[in-house]
């Protein structure tokens, strides 16, 4: 069969055309390449003119197959589709060559630039004629979705969904949902409690009749795909009958045993051994820490349930694992604070009082261990001089390359909160003073007139060796100030390090259980950085918060909203189409070898005992096309990436080529590929 | 365990009682140190502040000569500033073959060659530490250091710069703090470990160094040391030699012994003072190590040059003085 | 590989001069170098500020900053900053510079590493005493006070050779000194 | 930049998720770089066969380059990692057959990479430029022993795709 081509070449109005003669190029296609009937140059294709011209051709041409030579794929790939269907020709029929972004513009020399402008369209032609339609399977969505991470994002679009009227199961690893928010004191720039806004919607939580809350929980395994994933759940023991436990709290009055708390108040308070994160904790039923309860190390006490009025506490309770099946899920699992003693040089660890940003939350905080005082690591003392360092972490090659972009603002209220409480002199050291969002830089400005005092500089070192007079028994911070161009050493009593916003510790394995990708960071890859920035690459799955990049309060309920929006959208559709590139097995040709099984990371590939063959669950295929590389009896097709159209294209890439290689080289391609059939 | 040994000039003079205990201690743990045939100066921090390529070819022959030895993969630098340079050039010439090329064209000159990589350049204080374990050196001490309270002196080049990101911490190593402890001692933690001792100020800019020095000196004797320990010539002179001239410049009275962790260690092991060089420090470390049982002994022991000391050039007159 | 900025033959000749200098170029200018400098007290541009003067081509004024010379070769500007920038490379860098333009603002400390290197390339080895005559008796006999007691106490403990050693293969040393030479100014 | 009489051509496989996106960035960016590769799309670079690459050569390129996301970044999670097997595999068939090295390249570059790609892009050009023509007539026809090495590594090559994930 022959196929009739129309070739389309974009001027984009002179973005390609400044540099490539698509006229010529145009013509030279319709008079040079086999199968071209139709050759045209057109200002802007993508225009509904431009499409139009497409429509016409098709239907009065009879084109069967279609090039538009314009820009990426990756911009107008499916514009063009959708013309071509919507003309009758099935969208996969269509191919694009990227002229612009592979050859007007970032080519000098003219003459080469059509050269190539050539071999990109004659690659175009000669794989769009080897082409085949292919139809989008449709399955259906289930409305009900899986939320993990009860921080603000996650708490955030949980409420949007429920309040939409649809189901929701959020799940959270800790005790208590709430996220770092909940350790916060004030929020920037309004300085309103963090603890004042968030906790309303932490109950909403609590009591929404759509949303199913499973805390203390881990998702252990994902499968399925798109519209109906099966999500297994870990529900960890609490050692509590939820269902009789009312939350009076007496068990945690009289429990025996006192720890220092690690997580909640990041190793500055204690807590008991049965215990709620805080007051406000949503669930509000206890825990009991198996690891540090005297019932467990030893076999007696039992307090607690002595005095549980409702017999709630079960210390024989076992873990529980829940087979869920949601139809998206949206990933809101936040993020870890660097770790302050990777830079030895700032003293942390080591000289008593200098804290992270996160222990000075907590003890800003009135429900903290110190009741919201600013006080030394002894507890009593009030600071007269306080230190903010920023970038800790941050900016920093040897650590994380990227801005943190919280902790300037913080570094502001913090210097607030210093100078309301303790009336001490605060100096904020920092590189670059970055007050991005509404309000931010009237804050900094606020902050000034108040008083805190400003030094650019990142500080080389805290230090309690004392050089100068009025040094002895201070922390010393040594810093160039950059806009005076001389060494400072200002002796302070106390340091707080804004430590950077890094991905969760376990970030990378949580992506590779959801089938996600991350950035060599370990943060969540988003499908497009500006234009889709809570979708990810893989469909159903959805990211939101923290756990894509630093973020601050705003921007994480922001991203939250939307990412409920997106999955709205898809509960309302009812239905999702599956890309038809796939991967495809001919069972005739299958040796059974098993090869490709292990070789797919989705777990797309079954091998049918009874059969003795491989089968692919396109469902699941995500059609990167490696088994089909590898399969030895090239038994296994990749839909729309055959090898036949690929090998074509190369073939008209080279279209100006000397086929002297060729001679000889056919011998070879054979020897290692008896090119295959289907492929 | 065989090395290549570079002494580097500090070694063979000002200190010579380092090059001493270094060779004793290692002969005590079997560790065979084959010193490089004819080794020239490393350039100290000078050559490349005057010819880069002349530095470098200038280190280029010493680690030529040392990989021309057979068998040799470990060349062992006791004092910091050759460690550094040593390792430098073989870092720099592995990432930069343009510049490897160059320093070979020179070389060969010389009828020298050298290829990058061949040789792993270490500190003589890693080599204990790492290939010889701090249990296996407590398990070898038979005099431990009891009350004596010790401050580690790193200073700087033993652990800066790291290059592609290898070696100790460069802020707050511990590694000497352990090796002193495992011989019994009382190691003091003190916050300037790994500042700097003024380098080859003492030579250009006098009062920058005292400095320097005083804040050391300041810092280990605020933590009551009865000695500061070192792993470099450089350090050992500054803080050593110098004192006394800090002492006068900031009219203080500091008088803190400065030795090497090789006599450290020797002392522990239970060898002679006298077979560690110990006595020839200028300030006297008989109060320390009176501690522990050790007597100095008289530096009678260095008699022969010391006529021609006498009969050597005029010294200049102190001046402000007499 | 980062390209340095064109047109600025300053900037491209410390970054071509130094192994690692093409970080330079990213500098933020956070002063973690000027910070953590020993000396820095003592210096009239720190090297922060002589990196901007470089990205705007000062050559003059950077060559003549007494900064360079004051750096200790302690390595904490270079262990700490952030860009990975080969601070105390590029404070070599700019001394052998300045020493081939002549522009250092103080003789002594050029005068030193020359005469430092003066006895190594004539024996092979350095020579402390040679050198504290030399140096400190020809070149600046006044201003170096207590040097004289030092060299007597280093004597009388035999931790000073009036005589130099000298290394066997000082020609072939001498060989390949030049032929390095020749490259330097090549 | 173009003023040498040789002009190699050299065919891209770039994947669609990284690579690709890096060259459509490098576009975006106007990054100027030599026309020579021309680009073939595929949605990850583990859908690269061997053959592709030694096609290309067949049908006359002088050199082929393999693009894909960084090790640990692929859109599919892992699959570039057996892209560097199959290249490894690749360059010892090559090798037997008497190519040298730099006509075929592996290179990594995210989708913010457009700036590397670009620069990649004139290294290997430079570097293949140099080489001249791969005229594989004169150095490949006549060396039967060739024919044996090549079907070796056939066999190494299938072999290759069983190690495990």
């Amino acid at each position: 069969m022959t196929e009739r081509v129309g070739v389309y070449v974009c001027h984009c109005g002179t973005n390609i055309a400044g540099t490539v003669d698509v006229s010529g190029v145009a013509t030279w296609a319709k008079e040079n390449l086999p199968g071209v009937v139709v050759g045209r140059d057109y200002k802007f294709m993508c225009s509904s003119l431009g499409q139009e011209l497409i429509q016409e051709d098709i239907r009065k041409e009879g084109l069967t197959r279609v090039v538009v030579a314009a820009c990426s794929p990756h911009l107008h790939e499916r514009t063009f589709r959708t013309a071509c269907a919507n003309a009758g020709l099935n969208p996969y029929l269509c191919h694009m060559a990227s002229l612009r972004e592979q050859v007007s513009w970032v080519t000098k020399d003219k003459a080469q630039a059509d050269i190539k402008a050539r071999a990109l369209i004659s690659g175009a032609v000669r794989r769009v004629q080897l082409q085949e339609s292919l139809e989008p399977t449709e399955v259906p969505v289930n409305p009900t979705t899986m939320v993990v991470g009860a921080g603000i994002a996650g708490i955030q679009c949980s409420l949007e969904l429920a309040e939409a009227g649809h189901q929701v199961i959020l799940v959270e690893r800790e005790p208590s949902i709430g996220g770092h928010m909940a350790q916060f004191d004030k929020t920037f720039p309004t300085l309103d409690c963090a603890a004042c806004i968030l906790t309303p919607k932490m109950s909403d939580v609590g009591l929404h009749p759509n949303i199913r809350l499973l805390s203390y929980s881990e998702v252990e395994k994902v499968s399925g795909y798109v519209g109906n994933f099966d999500v297994r759940v870990r529900k960890k023991a609490r050692s509590i009958k939820e269902d009789a436990c009312t939350g009076c709290g007496i068990c945690i009055e009289k429990c025996p045993k006192k720890v220092i708390d690690e997580v909640f108040e990041v190793g500055i308070g204690y807590r008991k051994a049965i215990y709620r994160p805080f007051p406000q904790a949503v669930p509000k039923f206890p825990v009991i820490d198996r690891e540090s309860c005297i019932y467990f190390e030893r076999g007696t006490c039992k307090a607690c349930e002595k005095f549980c009025p409702t017999n709630a506490i079960d210390f024989e309770q076992a873990d529980e694992y829940l087979d869920l099946t949601v139809g998206n899920i949206i990933l809101a699992t936040g993020y870890d604070l660097f770790d302050c003693t990777q830079i030895p040089q700032y003293g942390y660890s080591r000289l008593a009082n200098v804290f992270t940003s996160l222990e000075f939350e907590r003890m800003c905080n009135a429900a903290g261990p110190t009741e919201g005082k600013i006080f030394l690591r002894d507890g009593v003392t009030t600071p007269k001089t306080v230190a903010l360092v920023h970038c800790v972490g941050s900016r920093d090659k040897r650590h994380h390359p990227y801005c943190s972009a919280v902790c300037c603002m913080s570094a502001l209220k913090f210097g607030h909160l210093v100078m309301e409480k303790t009336g001490a002199e605060v100096y904020s050291f920092y590189i670059d003073m970055r007050p991005l969002h509404k309000n931010y830089e009237e804050f900094y400005d606020r902050l000034q007139q108040e008083g805190m005092h400003f030094i650019r500089g990142r500080v080389a070192e805290v230090t309690d060796a004392a050089r100068l007079p009025g040094e002895d028994g201070k922390l010393i911070v040594q810093a160039e100030d950059t806009l005076i161009g001389r060494q400072r050493r200002i002796p302070v009593d106390m340091v707080v390090l804004l430590g950077a916003l890094q991905p969760r510790a376990d970030a990378k394995e949580i992506a590779l259980r959801f089938g996600i990708s991350t950035s060599i960071d370990g943060w969540f890859t988003e499908r497009h950085p500006k234009l889709d920035p809570v979708a990810t690459m893989t469909d159903g799955l959805f990211i939101a918060g923290t756990c894509q990049g630093p973020k601050d309060i705003p921007d994480s309920v922001s991203q939250g909203a939307a990412a409920a929006a997106r999955v709205q959208g898809m509960i309302t559709t009812g239905t999702v189409l599956i890309e038809p590139i796939v991967a495809e097995i001919d069972e005739a040709r299958c040796s059974g070898c098993r090869i490709c099984n292990n070789l797919c990371p989705f777990n797309a590939i079954d091998y049918l005992e009874d059969k003795a063959v491989s089968q692919i669950n396109a469902a699941l295929c995500k059609g990167c096309g490696t088994c089909v590389a590898a399969c030895p009896a090239q038994a296994i097709t990749g839909r729309h990436f055959t090898y036949d159209q690929i090998t074509a294209e190369i073939a008209g890439l080279l279209y100006d080529a000397e086929v002297a290689n060729g001679d000889y080289a056919p011998k070879l391609v054979d020897l290692l590929q008896p090119a295959g059939g289907g492929r | 365990m065989r090395y290549g040994y570079y002494p580097g000039c500090s070694l063979t003079h000002s200190a010579a009682p380092y090059d001493l205990s270094a060779r004793a201690v290692s002969n005590a743990f079997g560790l065979q140190l084959d010193e490089v045939n004819d080794w020239n100066c490393c350039g100290a921090t000078e050559y490349i502040t005057i010819n880069k390529a002349a530095a470098y070819a200038l280190v280029g022959r010493n680690l030529a000569l040392a990989a021309s030895q057979d068998g040799q993969t470990d060349l062992v630098a006791p004092c910091s500033a050759c460690y550094l340079n040593l390792r430098k050039v073989d870092h720099n010439m592995t990432a930069y073959p343009k510049l490897a090329e160059r320093t070979n064209e020179a070389l060969a000159a010389g009828g020298l060659h050298y290829d990058p990589g061949s040789l792993r350049i270490r500190h003589l204080l890693d080599v204990i530490v790492d290939d010889v374990g701090n249990q296996a050196v407590a398990a070898k001490v038979t005099r431990p250091l009891r009350g004596l309270r010790v401050a580690p002196y790193y200073g700087c080049l033993l652990v800066r710069p790291q290059l592609n990101g290898d070696g100790r911490n460069p802020e707050y190593p511990t590694h000497m703090d352990d090796l002193l402890s495992a011989l019994g001692a009382e190691v003091i933690d003190y916050p300037l470990k790994t500042h700097c001792c003024g380098g080859h100020m003492t030579q250009i800019s006098a009062d920058t160094a005292y400095e320097l020095i005083r804040r050391l000196l300041k810092s280990a004797q605020d933590y009551e040391a009865d000695v500061i320990v070192t792993a470099c010539p450089m350090c050992q002179l500054n803080l050593d030699a110098y004192q006394s001239q800090v002492n006068r410049h900031f009219s203080t009275d500091f008088h803190l012994p400065v030795l090497y962790f090789t006599q450290m260690i020797g002392l522990a092991l239970g060898m002679t003072p006298a077979s560690l060089g110990l006595g020839r420090e200028i300030v006297s470390a008989a109060a320390a190590l009176a501690k522990i049982g050790a007597a100095v002994p008289e530096p009678e022991a260095a008699a022969p040059r010391r006529k021609r000391a006498e009969t050597g050039l005029p010294m200049p007159r102190r001046r402000g003085e007499g | 590989m980062t390209r340095p900025v064109s047109g600025n033959a300053f900037l491209e000749g410390v970054v071509a001069d130094t192994p690692g200098g093409e970080a330079l170029v990213t500098c933020l200018q956070c002063g973690t170098c000027g910070g953590s400098c020993p000396s820095g007290q003592d210096m009239d541009d720190t090297p922060r500020r002589l990196f901007a003067m470089i990205g705007a081509g000062m050559r003059q004024e950077v060559l003549s900053s007494n900064a360079p010379w004051y750096c200790v070769a302690c390595y904490y500007c270079m262990v700490r900053c952030p860009k990975d920038i080969p601070v105390t490379d590029i404070m070599y860098t700019l001394k052998r510079m300045a020493v081939r333009e002549k522009l250092y603002d103080d003789r002594d400390a050029p005068d030193w590493s020359q005469s430092f290197i003066g006895f190594v390339e004539t024996y092979g080895r350095s020579f402390e005493f040679g050198l504290a005559t030399r140096y400190h008796l020809t070149h600046r006999p006044l201003k170096k006070v207590g040097v004289g007691p030092l060299a007597l106490d280093m004597l009388s403990k035999d931790r000073m050779s009036l005589r130099p050693d000298r290394i066997r293969g000082i020609d072939q040393l001498r060989a390949i000194l030049d032929k390095a030479k020749l490259q330097e100014v090549a | 930049m173009t003023d040498t009489p040789f002009e190699p051509k050299i065919v891209g496989f770039l994947c669609n998720w990284c690579s690709y996106r890096a060259a459509d960035l490098a576009g975006t960016a106007r990054m100027k770089y030599e026309p020579n590769v021309r680009i073939v799309r595929v949605m990850c670079s583990g859908r690269i066969e061997p053959s592709f690459v030694l096609k290309a050569f067949a049908l006359g390129a002088d050199g082929v380059m393999i693009a894909g996301c960084h090790p640990g970044e692929c859109h599919y999670l892992e699959q570039n990692y057996k892209t560097m097997r199959r290249f490894e595999m690749l360059r010892h068939t090559l090798q037997a057959m008497g190519m040298e090295n730099d006509r075929l390249r592996l290179q990594w570059a995210s989708a913010a990479e457009g700036a590397a790609l670009a620069r990649a892009i004139d290294d290997m050009v430079e570097r293949v430029r140099k080489l001249g023509p791969l005229g594989w007539t004169q150095n490949w026809s006549e060396d039967s022993g060739r024919i044996e090495a090549v079907r070796r590594m056939a066999h190494e090559h299938a072999e290759a795709m069983e190690v495990p994930a």
